[in-house]
């Protein structure tokens, strides 16, 4: 299939959705700075937006989005918010997190280990 | 501009045919976010990571865009890319000093995150190419022109955060606000995120007030205890 | 204007098209370009009277008037340096950044009716958006660049745009709310007609908040006396010590572009957009609607007005910038959280009673252009509407028109 | 209007009724935080029944103000006949019997009846010939009585209040328990009695309130008993219980008011009880001494006594009449019309009869159980009732039923015995002087002890002339008895608890001879004087710290307050006065009892018995008052140490001293038509004015003549010597033998010896209860436990080693395979939880990557699953 000719579809953006959610997902597994393991909850929170935005958007589906309506586009931008939400107190442990240990590196974050 | 571009690519598309700008423009903004995206897990330093991150946001923005939503696209770019900032910012300050510019993490590591990221990623496309309703694009795709606003989305969007629905089923016709029985919208979800917004803030101060002389004296005797047990 | 082109000079469409494009894209590169020429000549003689100097009088005559030009040329012709210690991909692509940042910008915002690079119906939120980005840059410069003078400029800076994006955007929900929609062109429509209807004199709240608006603005750009990223007295020369040559010209024009954004936008939003304090226009009976050559002709007065009073704005930034001494920290901090959010949230509050109290404002002068609430109801007509539910309004034409090009 | 008056009174004295209950329930709650030592708990006490007592007057104004009493002219024109208008009266009587009992036609048959009791009266004694059918006569005289009646006959055509008719107000408040066969409800039943019994309750109880704050000051801090000495040696020592004494005499002013208000008998019995526990704890207030709780003990059981018969009444009452309210309750139905169900009064003496009294249907229908049975068997249910109807007169004709009405009313009057302290249960009375002063002077001599004859007041209407018969026996036995005992008692307070009973038993002579507004009359001046002595011998005994009369004297001097107003009290209660002019309040009082007596001895001749016992009684009693007085006041002090330190008591006891003693002196007054007799008068139950003719039960036929008669000249002249006469004799005695000492006590003493023991040994009543009753109960008492003790406790134990057998085994059981398998368990979860532990890492990173696999998994086992339904291209 030529990418260039075909039109566009919905699971091309799940494509993308999944790749942003894939690279998110290992991004948390394999930084040990907390700060990426936040990029890569950014990045999974992404994907997801992409999969709402494709699913919602009357261009990619016509008329059939018009059942949805916005809806897809409502759920993104609560996850957006949310995101920030979770941004900014995820930040806030990582600094106590820094304050306590003097350091962000997540494995060191085992007091609690069994 | 990027609407006279449009117009320049509706032009070639006149021309010499065959190239859909549509998918010109995805796919470019479409291997920037991924492109980008795994760079930011290559990388090591934690302040090019954040840079990769915004210009992978500022990408899936302008995938927004393309999917005609606007909103959400100026959403992402200014809260996304905000927060981004901030994560930046933190990155600088914490990681100042040398030791933390760049954690190294063990390659097998990465070789194990990598085969389980693969499946993972199979997974989803597999999900994604199932539904064959979403394989193929709408009928009208081809000569809609690009860059059109199908239908603007932001007051809709402000409507049904204010709890009045006038999209959607509207246009299917079987509820319209004329006859009251409409959608309640997203009244409470916006209310509670708002509530959960003020009450992040504070808890966010709280947490991340400072208290070092305490602090450092429990890392001190938990580093000699050993932590507990 | 590329129906201008199609219906009256009868080019195709691909031209018209084309030709738009790359006259737009020209035209917003040149203002950025050419405008900091001018602008950074300005500033020299501003300055330069306001300390009761002369300022650059030789080159190029009398006035000096291609000192910018030729400082260019020896921007150009520097070599561009780059610390040992500095992370090189990083400084490279900082000052891209932040002109690239303000030159997105400059997509959304329109110069005349319809005289707009992309006419988004978020056009405000999308404009102050990408502004933010550009701070983005300045803090890339100040890590990539290794230094600690370079460092804390980028902090304070950062610091200082993050905590000021909230009373700016509480400002500018104030004529976005007048105004029902979040469309710059519809806005700008909307304040057609005599001064009086200039979003800055609707009611003494907007009136306060306008000049909360321009302190949040000079902040944001960080222009002084909030240039404390750029503080040459303590940091040398701030984010942009290690940076010379070309990529250092970039930030300025990134800079000067982001005065003349802000001011754009002050225009636009309060300050009737590109309608001059007296609708001569439709005076005349003329309409910047049409798409015929008055139409044009009345969108280039537009577009001359609302330049006009961008450039003010911007000097009236360098006015202050030689006028005020530049603050500390703690007093950009205490200017930007006690003073300008109260304030604004309160005439945010005040403006929204206000427009509950007198739906119509209170002398109803008749503008000659449209009520509030058609515009507002015209996303309607589009495919998704609700079809015949509401008047169809000049405000949709574009879309129609497109969509009627489509057709053809 | 009358409505509005009884809603008016009953929240008033609703009001004055529940504030003691409030601060009761403050004191016991907060009582230790008020000040120090619960100081202040006294004034919360007396500041609420204070208020009780100014709503009370309130009531009582508006009382006055809406149904002023009319002056109670009498006999005294009985005599008089007019000829003129009476038929057409007559007949306008007779119809107004047709319509349901109205207000307006009770009143005319009450007016009628008064007349006719008037007739009665100067007829003198042969009322008894014709009795059985009052109705025709009272019909003739009240026609012949309109002469001078004109006036008053036109006052009662409009419906004013004049005397002889009953005005009285009863409603629920509240149904604690609602079933088509018994209602019990708190309910009120306001007459004048009531409001005026209430002013006396609440005006006492707040003098006495007052005089104890300053009594029981002792209690204020630590108190060393004396009179108690511990097993360990040395005397008790208690803290102070100030605030307990304010709450029981709360509670206590609260149920007695409760049993004035009382508008049915189960309300009543309640009440009843509730100050039974009150005065228990008030006479046990000092219950480390034996005396006082054995005292206590003792009054209560007594009190059971009483109440078992009460009870038995009360059953009586319920299981024939079906309801224990005194008034009708008027409901509105579902129809809307009004609902009249008759309460007792109603019952006993229904109007359609002129209020005479006749065995109610219910208990003749209850007596005539079989007949009623055969007729049931016989007939079919419906028109069963029908022929019983029918045949109800016939059968009460037959008397049939009557002895249960006597059985009611006995068994209530069983239950006044018990509270009113009458022989044989009198015996607690005296030794419920071991509680303090104070409620002594409340409790058993004002109020409480008073409730007795109050109910049986109260109760009056449906009591029958053989129940009336034995009450006044009973009183007049009473009286003669205490006032012996009291000749030879030598502690203050036991002269004075005598006195009460037999003062009691004046009042039950009363009524029982017909005298009802003599008898409650006494109720009411008795409570102020006797209150009045109370507080002098508690100041006395304050003062002297002794209650041994032998060890006082010339005290007077000493405490001028105290032995002038004591002085007052005693010439109260021996009903000095100048005859015919003015007296003391018990003078009138005791005067009318006397009349009656004497008017019921001339109608009775058999029963004259009753008139010496009254007569002689006030001899004793003013005999026995001036030995107290004189004892305690006059003379040489005789022991000098106690004389040493004897002082006037403070002004916060005195001074109600002085306001009692006002009240004793002015008690009995009446100006014009404000008087307490002419308030009882209105109060009168309807159809006592006049007399009654009955017995044949109990006692041979006996008349009970109406009170109004004993007013006449001819009797009352002769009473009022007689009770003067007799009181100047006590006192000369009383003065020879204690002041001018002609007389040596001792040597009488000596010389009538076995006279004195026997009185000074209480005529025996302990010893020979102690033989009957106590001794047998305890042998019992002893078999019982014995039997408990070796046969129940063995097998008991028997049972007990057993369970403990089997116990053990389960034990064994529990604890080897029970416990053995939890344990295991237990055992299998820890080392798995250990084993286990490891999988925690703690490792962020790792989690993640479990996360993964397992959504990863997951997914692929769904789409395995449903690889089945799903085709995936």
């Amino acid at each position: 299939m030529n990418l260039l000719s075909d039109p566009v579809g919905v699971s091309h953006y799940l494509v993308v959705g999944a790749i942003l959610f894939t690279t998110g997902v290992v991004c948390m597994v394999v930084k040990r700075n907390a700060l990426g393991v936040l990029m890569g909850i950014e990045l999974v929170l992404n994907g997801a937006n992409v999969n709402f935005v494709a699913f919602g958007s009357p261009v990619l589906r016509g008329e059939q989005a018009s059942i949805l309506g916005l809806d897809g586009q409502a759920m993104a931008l609560f996850v957006i918010l949310l995101a920030a939400a979770e941004a900014a107190v995820a930040l806030a442990i990582t600094l106590n997190f820094y304050n306590n240990h003097a350091t962000v590196d997540v494995d060191r974050a085992d007091d609690l280990k069994g | 501009m990027i609407g006279t571009l449009f117009g320049v690519s509706s032009l070639l598309a006149a021309t010499s045919g065959g190239i859909n700008w549509h998918s010109f423009f995805f796919l470019l903004f479409a291997l920037l976010a991924c492109g980008l995206a795994v760079a930011v897990v290559l990388a090591d330093n934690v302040v090019r990571m954040a840079f990769y991150l915004v210009l992978s946001l500022g990408a899936t923005a302008g995938l927004f865009f393309l999917a005609g939503a606007e909103f959400v696209g100026a959403m992402q770019l200014m809260i996304y890319v905000g927060g981004t900032l901030v994560l930046l910012i933190f990155g600088v300050m914490l990681t100042a000093q040398e030791p933390f510019v760049a954690i190294k993490t063990p390659a097998r590591d990465k070789v194990l995150a990598g085969i389980v990221g693969g499946g993972l990623l199979a997974v989803l496309l597999q999900a994604a190419f199932t539904g064959p309703a979403w394989s193929e694009a709408p009928a009208d795709m081809a000569e809609r022109t690009l860059g059109q606003v199908t239908q603007p989305s932001a007051t809709p969007l402000g409507m049904a955060l204010v709890g009045v629905r006038v999209d959607g089923d509207v246009a299917s016709g079987e509820r319209s606000p004329a006859d009251g029985n409409v959608r309640s919208g997203y009244l409470l979800p916006f209310e509670i995120v708002s509530v959960h917004l003020l009450v992040v803030l504070v808890g966010a101060a709280y947490l991340a007030r400072t208290k070092r002389r305490k602090a450092v004296a429990i890392a001190r005797d938990e580093s000699t205890t050993g932590g507990v047990r | 204007m590329a129906e201008y082109l199609i219906q009256t000079v009868g080019l195709p469409e691909w031209l018209a098209w084309s030709l738009m494009a790359g006259l737009s894209a020209v035209l917003i590169l040149n203002l950025m370009a050419g405008g900091a020429l001018v602008f950074i000549w300005a500033e020299r003689k501003v300055s330069a009277r306001i300390q009761d100097r002369l300022g650059p009088t030789r080159t190029g005559g009398s006035f000096g008037w291609l000192q910018s030009l030729a400082d260019g040329i020896k921007l150009l012709a520097k070599e561009d340096l780059m610390p040992a210690g500095a992370d090189g991909m990083l400084f490279r692509v900082a000052p891209y950044v932040s002109f690239c940042a303000s030159f997105a910008a400059f997509i959304g915002l329109p110069f005349a009716f319809d005289m707009v690079g992309l006419r988004l119906n978020v056009g405000v939120f999308y404009v102050v958006a990408v502004l933010g980005l550009e701070v983005f840059g300045v803090i890339l410069a100040g890590y990539a660049s290794a230094s600690k003078w370079s460092l804390f400029g980028a902090m304070r800076e950062a610091a200082q745009v993050v905590s000021y994006e909230v009373p700016l955007g509480m400002c500018i929900v104030v004529p976005v709310m007048l105004a029902g929609t979040m469309d710059l062109v519809t806005i700008g429509e909307k304040q057609a007609g005599w001064f009086t209807n200039w979003y800055v004199f609707h009611d003494p709240f907007t009136f306060v908040i306008f000049w909360v608006y321009v302190t949040c603005a000079v902040a944001s750009v960080n222009r002084a006396p909030f240039d404390l990223a750029e503080a040459e007295s303590e940091l040398v020369a701030g984010f942009h010590t290690e940076y010379s040559g070309l990529r250092w010209s970039f930030f300025f024009m990134a800079e000067y572009s982001s005065m003349f954004l802000v001011s754009g936008l002050a225009a636009v939003l309060f300050l009737g957009g590109w309608n001059g304090p007296i609708p001569v226009a439709s005076l005349l009976g003329l309409s910047d609607g049409t798409g015929d050559t008055t139409g044009v002709l009345v969108r280039l007065v537009g577009l001359g007005n609302l330049l006009g009073k961008a450039t003010l704005g911007v000097l009236i930034m360098m006015w202050i910038r030689w006028t005020l001494p530049r603050l500390r920290i703690d007093q950009v901090m205490t200017t930007c959280l006690k003073y300008c959010t109260p304030i604004a949230a309160v005439m945010f509050a005040g403006a929204m009673t206000w427009l509950w109290v007198f739906p119509g404002g209170v002398l109803d002068i008749d503008t000659g252009s449209r009520r509030p609430g058609e515009i507002r109801e015209g996303w309607l007509d589009g495919p998704g509407g609700r079809g015949a539910a509401a008047v169809s309004t000049p405000s949709s034409v574009p879309n129609n028109a497109a969509v009627a090009e489509v057709a053809e | 209007m009358e409505t509005d008056l009884g809603a008016t009174l009953s929240t008033l004295l609703g009001l004055a009724w529940l504030i003691p209950l409030a601060s009761f329930a403050a004191i016991l709650f907060f009582g230790p935080k008020m000040g120090p030592h619960g100081r202040n708990s006294a004034w919360v006490a007396t500041g609420a029944i204070g208020t009780s007592l100014a709503l009370s007057l309130f009531a009582f104004g508006t009382w006055m103000v809406n149904h002023p009493p009319a002056v109670a002219h009498h006999g005294d024109h009985g005599d008089v006949h007019g000829e003129d208008h009476g038929e057409e009266h007559g007949k306008e009587h007779d119809d107004s019997h047709a319509n349901n009992h109205s207000a307006e036609a009770t009143n005319r048959v009450a007016a009628r009846l008064v007349r006719f009791a008037e007739e009665q009266a100067a007829e003198g004694g042969h009322g008894d010939r014709e009795h059985g059918d009052h109705e025709h006569d009272g019909h003739e005289h009240s026609d012949e009585g309109h002469g001078d009646e004109g006036q008053h006959a036109d006052s009662v055509e409009h419906g004013d209040t004049g005397h002889g008719e009953k005005i009285a107000y009863s409603g629920d408040w509240y149904a604690l328990y609602r079933s088509p066969s018994l209602v019990l409800s708190i309910g009120w039943y306001i007459d004048s009695m009531t409001v005026l019994l209430f002013v006396v309750v609440t005006f006492i109880a707040t003098c006495i309130h007052v005089y104890a704050t300053g009594y029981m000051h002792d209690e204020l801090h630590d108190v060393t008993d004396h009179e108690v000495t511990l097993a360990a040696g040395g005397h008790l020592h208690r803290p102070g219980r100030f605030p307990r004494f304010f709450q029981a005499l709360s509670l206590f002013c609260f149920s007695m008011l409760g049993i004035v208000i009382a508008g049915n008998l189960a309300m009543v019995f309640i009440f009843w009880e509730l100050v039974g526990i009150c005065s228990w704890f008030l006479i046990g207030f000092y219950f480390e001494r034996k005396s006082a709780s054995t005292a206590a003990n003792k009054a209560f059981i007594v009190n059971r006594v009483g109440d078992f018969g009460m009870l038995i009444g009360l059953m009586a009452l319920w299981g024939a009449l079906g309801t224990l309210h005194f008034g009708d309750t008027v409901s509105v139905d579902a129809e809307g019309h009004q609902v009249v169900e008759p309460g007792l009064f109603s019952l006993v003496r229904p109007a359609e009869n002129g209020h005479a009294l006749q065995v109610p249907d219910g208990m003749v229908v209850a007596a005539a159980a079989n007949r009623v049975g055969n007729i049931a068997s016989t007939v079919s249910p419906e028109d069963a009732r029908a022929v019983i109807a029918e045949q109800v007169s016939g059968w009460r004709a037959m008397g049939m039923g009557n002895w249960l009405l006597v059985v009611a009313g006995l068994g209530i009057f069983c239950g006044c015995m018990g509270k009113s302290a009458q022989v044989p249960l009198h015996v607690w009375l005296p030794d419920a002087m071991e509680g303090p002063t104070p409620v002594s002077a409340l409790v058993h001599s004002a109020t409480m002890v008073a409730a007795g004859v109050y109910l049986t007041g109260r109760f009056y209407p449906v009591l029958t002339p053989d129940v009336l018969v034995v009450i006044a026996y009973i009183g007049a036995i009473t009286l003669f008895i205490a006032a012996t005992i009291a000749l030879v008692c030598t502690d203050i307070k036991r002269v004075l608890a005598y006195s009460t009973v037999s003062q009691l038993g004046y009042m039950m002579l009363a009524l029982g001879v017909g005298g009802w507004v003599a008898g409650l009359f006494h109720l009411v001046t008795h409570a102020f004087f006797k209150s009045l002595l109370f507080m002098c011998s508690g100041s006395v005994i304050h003062a002297c710290h002794t209650n041994d009369m032998r060890r006082m004297g010339g005290l007077l001097k000493k405490m001028p307050y105290t032995g002038w107003t004591m002085l007052v009290g005693c010439l109260a209660i021996i009903g000095a006065g100048v005859p015919f002019v003015i007296g003391f309040s018990g003078y009138y009082s005791k005067d009318s009892i006397l009349a009656q007596a004497l008017l019921f001895r001339q109608i009775n001749p058999s029963h004259a018995i009753l008139w010496y016992a009254a007569a002689g009684g006030a001899a004793l009693t003013a005999f026995y008052m001036f030995r107290l007085w004189f004892m305690t006041f006059i003379g040489e002090p005789r022991d000098q140490e106690v004389a040493a330190h004897v002082h006037e008591s403070p002004s916060v006891m005195t001074t109600p001293l002085v306001v009692l003693s006002v009240m004793a002196v002015a008690a009995g007054w009446s100006l014009g038509s404000l008087g307490v007799v002419n308030l009882l008068e209105q109060a009168r139950p309807l159809g006592t004015a006049a007399g009654m003719t009955g017995g044949g039960l109990l006692t041979a036929a006996v008349t009970v003549p109406a009170e109004a008669a004993s007013h006449a000249e001819a009797i009352h002249v002769t009473a009022t010597w007689t009770a003067f006469a007799t009181a100047g004799l006590g006192v000369l005695l009383a003065a020879a033998f204690y002041v001018w000492r002609v007389v040596n006590p001792a040597v009488i003493a000596t010389t009538l010896r076995p006279v004195y023991v026997f009185l000074e040994n209480k005529w025996y009543f302990d010893e020979i209860y102690n033989w009957i009753f106590v001794k047998p109960a305890h042998g019992i008492a002893m078999l019982a436990s014995a039997n408990d003790r070796g046969i129940i406790d063995s097998i008991l134990h028997l049972a007990a080693w057993l369970s403990r057998q089997l116990a053990a085994i389960d034990a064994w059981i529990d604890r080897f395979l029970v416990d053995g398998l939890i344990n295991t368990l237990a055992n299998v979860t820890w080392t798995m939880g250990l084993r286990l532990r490891h999988v925690q890492t703690g490792r962020l990173r790792q989690y993640v990557m479990f996360i993964v696999v397992g959504t990863v998994a997951i997914f692929l086992l769904a789409s395995m699953m449903l690889s089945a339904t799903v085709a995936i291209p």
